[in-house]
């Protein structure tokens, strides 16, 4: 058991966690928070997986996890913007947090990986990653509110 | 030790599933399954199978909630429809 | 058949499926060694055949017959669907008004699109090389075209995705994994044998065969299923309008 | 009038066609000749999509 596999035990134990308890209880508004941040809290626990594990194929999970979290994010915030527009969530303190998480461990292993083609892709990750976060939290806090149906 | 992370996501994987039965409001279910997809990911992957968490990964992030999102939407309005007439 | 009968059948069918489970899992290998019979078979056979994924190797090569089950049946589901929700006699169509997005939102979906299309023909490309293979990147492709629908709205997806034209690619990439697999037996050998190209450099897009082929026949099908699968979804959930309800 | 507009979309294509390359260069670990073909057709796929996506929603 490497360091980086600690540092991924211990993200994946705070993200796991968070989010877990957040989408199964209390109203909706903190539920739907919940799951955009589980992207943002497991994709970082991921990329250090892969560090960990020492297989640079791995990061392809945190690149497809990153894409698609925040399309899955954006699906509920479009398709509840009835049921949110009542109490739009704005949960912007987890929001940063979870940012900040993801740039930094971004950031250590670009500085692991040095100047690369390999850098490059990771720093795609973390743009797409604290991106697509970024814009799923404004879209949940009433991004559709002119959405009727349709 | 090494095992600590397999544990850990078997649990969260656990907890995940019992809380996508116990809510019983589809959207709510669909929210818990969107992390469940994720949670799972985690756990194909701290098993050595990135193949099946990256199937796991595409299908359950985006595509299930697209789908029972949409599901839920159609059955809403045509219950919604004949009372009062509005969609 | 009466009710009795019934349940005898379903015991007796029961029975005999635990018997034969019973048996296989007495021939096991042992529970949590570090090597295991077929794996160790499976890793020799993909490395002979210069695939660098031994998954590939086994979905698209030593077991390719198995993957044509599973091609149908994701053929054979999309097709019930299309059927089903159908637009019936009694509905009609009612174009949905057109959405107005905030700006952000709006714009990460015009850029994330591209991103994620590539990102998912990386994915189908680089399948018998590393993680991944067609029905990931097929799936990644399919939900990246979505993000016209959520980004913007309905008119503006259809504009990216002509139903029609994904459902003949669809039709098309599933008999073309059939059209290679009768080439192996025109070639003298098997159905779906990999004895027909090459096998190329150990870890380039050309190596393995016939594997990559098979690969991107079916990302290209489950890509146009998945397409096809929502189209269907979306015009129940958001055109199709009941008589009754209007 | 319409050999500009024709001119810009040329454009807007092909920007968003170099800049998919070097994203696929990234993506990849070794290059070669048969990479640099797959990664610029997948390219100009995205690029063809990306273009008749803003249009859909800029033509509104």
């Amino acid at each position: 058991m490497n360091g980086w596999l600690l540092a991924a035990t211990a993200v994946l134990a705070v993200g796991l966690g968070a989010s877990l308890w957040g989408v199964s209880t209390g109203p909706l508004g903190r539920r739907v928070t919940a799951q955009n941040l589980s992207t943002a809290l497991l994709c970082p626990g991921l990329l250090l997986l892969a560090q960990g594990y020492d297989r640079t194929s791995y990061v392809d999970l945190a690149l497809l996890l990153a894409l698609l979290g925040p399309v899955g994010t954006l699906v509920f915030a479009r398709l509840l913007a009835d049921e949110l527009a009542g109490d739009p969530p704005r949960a912007w303190g987890p929001t940063w947090a979870a940012a900040a998480l993801g740039t930094v461990v971004v950031a250590v292993l670009c500085a692991v990986a040095g100047p690369g083609r390999a850098m490059v892709k990771l720093l795609i990750v973390g743009a797409l990653l604290v991106g697509g976060n970024l814009i799923a939290s404004r879209a949940l806090s009433g991004g559709f509110a002119e959405v009727d149906r349709g | 030790m090494a095992d600590a992370v397999i544990v850990l996501t078997l649990l969260a994987v656990a907890g995940c599933a019992t809380a996508a039965v116990v809510n019983r409001d589809p959207a709510r279910q669909a929210l818990v399954l969107a992390v469940l997809g994720t949670v799972l990911a985690v756990l194909f992957t701290v098993l050595q199978a990135p193949d099946v968490g990256l199937s796991q990964l595409a299908v359950g992030s985006a595509l299930t909630p697209l789908l029972i999102m949409l599901t839920v939407r159609k059955v809403r309005r045509r219950s919604a429809a004949p009372k009062d007439g509005r969609q | 058949m009466t009710r009795r009968a019934r349940l005898w059948l379903v015991l007796l069918g029961g029975a005999g499926l635990a018997a034969l489970l019973a048996a296989a899992c007495l021939r096991l290998p042992a529970f949590g060694g570090a090597r295991h019979p077929y794996g160790d078979r499976a890793v020799a056979a993909a490395l002979a055949r210069r695939t660098a994924n031994t998954i590939a190797s086994v979905n698209f090569d030593q077991r390719a017959f198995d993957t044509m089950g599973e091609m149908s049946i994701l053929f054979a589901a999309v097709l019930g669907c299309v059927v089903l929700l159908r637009q019936a006699r009694d509905e009609h169509r009612d174009p949905p008004r057109p959405a107005e997005v905030a700006a952000p939102v709006r714009r990460y979906a015009l850029l994330t699109l591209p991103v994620a299309l590539v990102t998912g023909l990386y994915v189908i490309a680089h399948g018998q090389l590393s993680p991944g293979g067609g029905f990931q990147g097929g799936v990644v492709a399919a939900t990246s075209l979505h993000l016209m629908y959520l980004g913007a709205d309905y008119a503006a997806l259809e504009r990216v995705r002509p139903v029609e034209a994904y459902e003949i690619t669809d039709a098309l990439s599933a008999s073309a994994y059939l059209v290679l697999g009768f080439a192996g037996v025109l070639a003298g050998a098997a159905f779906l044998a990999n004895t027909l190209l090459p096998l190329g450099t150990f870890n380039t897009l050309s190596s393995g065969g016939v594997v990559p082929l098979l690969n991107a026949a079916i990302g290209m099908e489950v890509a146009c299923a998945v397409v096809v699968l929502l189209a269907r979804f979306l015009d129940q959930a958001v055109e199709i309008e009941e008589e009754s309800g209007e | 009038m319409k050999a500009r507009s024709a001119l810009l979309a040329l454009g807007e294509v092909v920007l968003w066609w170099a800049a998919l390359v070097v994203l696929w260069l990234m993506l990849i670990s070794t290059v070669y000749t048969l990479e640099w073909a797959v990664g610029a057709g997948a390219a100009g796929v995205g690029a063809i999509v990306a273009r008749i996506g803003r249009r859909a929603v800029v033509r509104r």
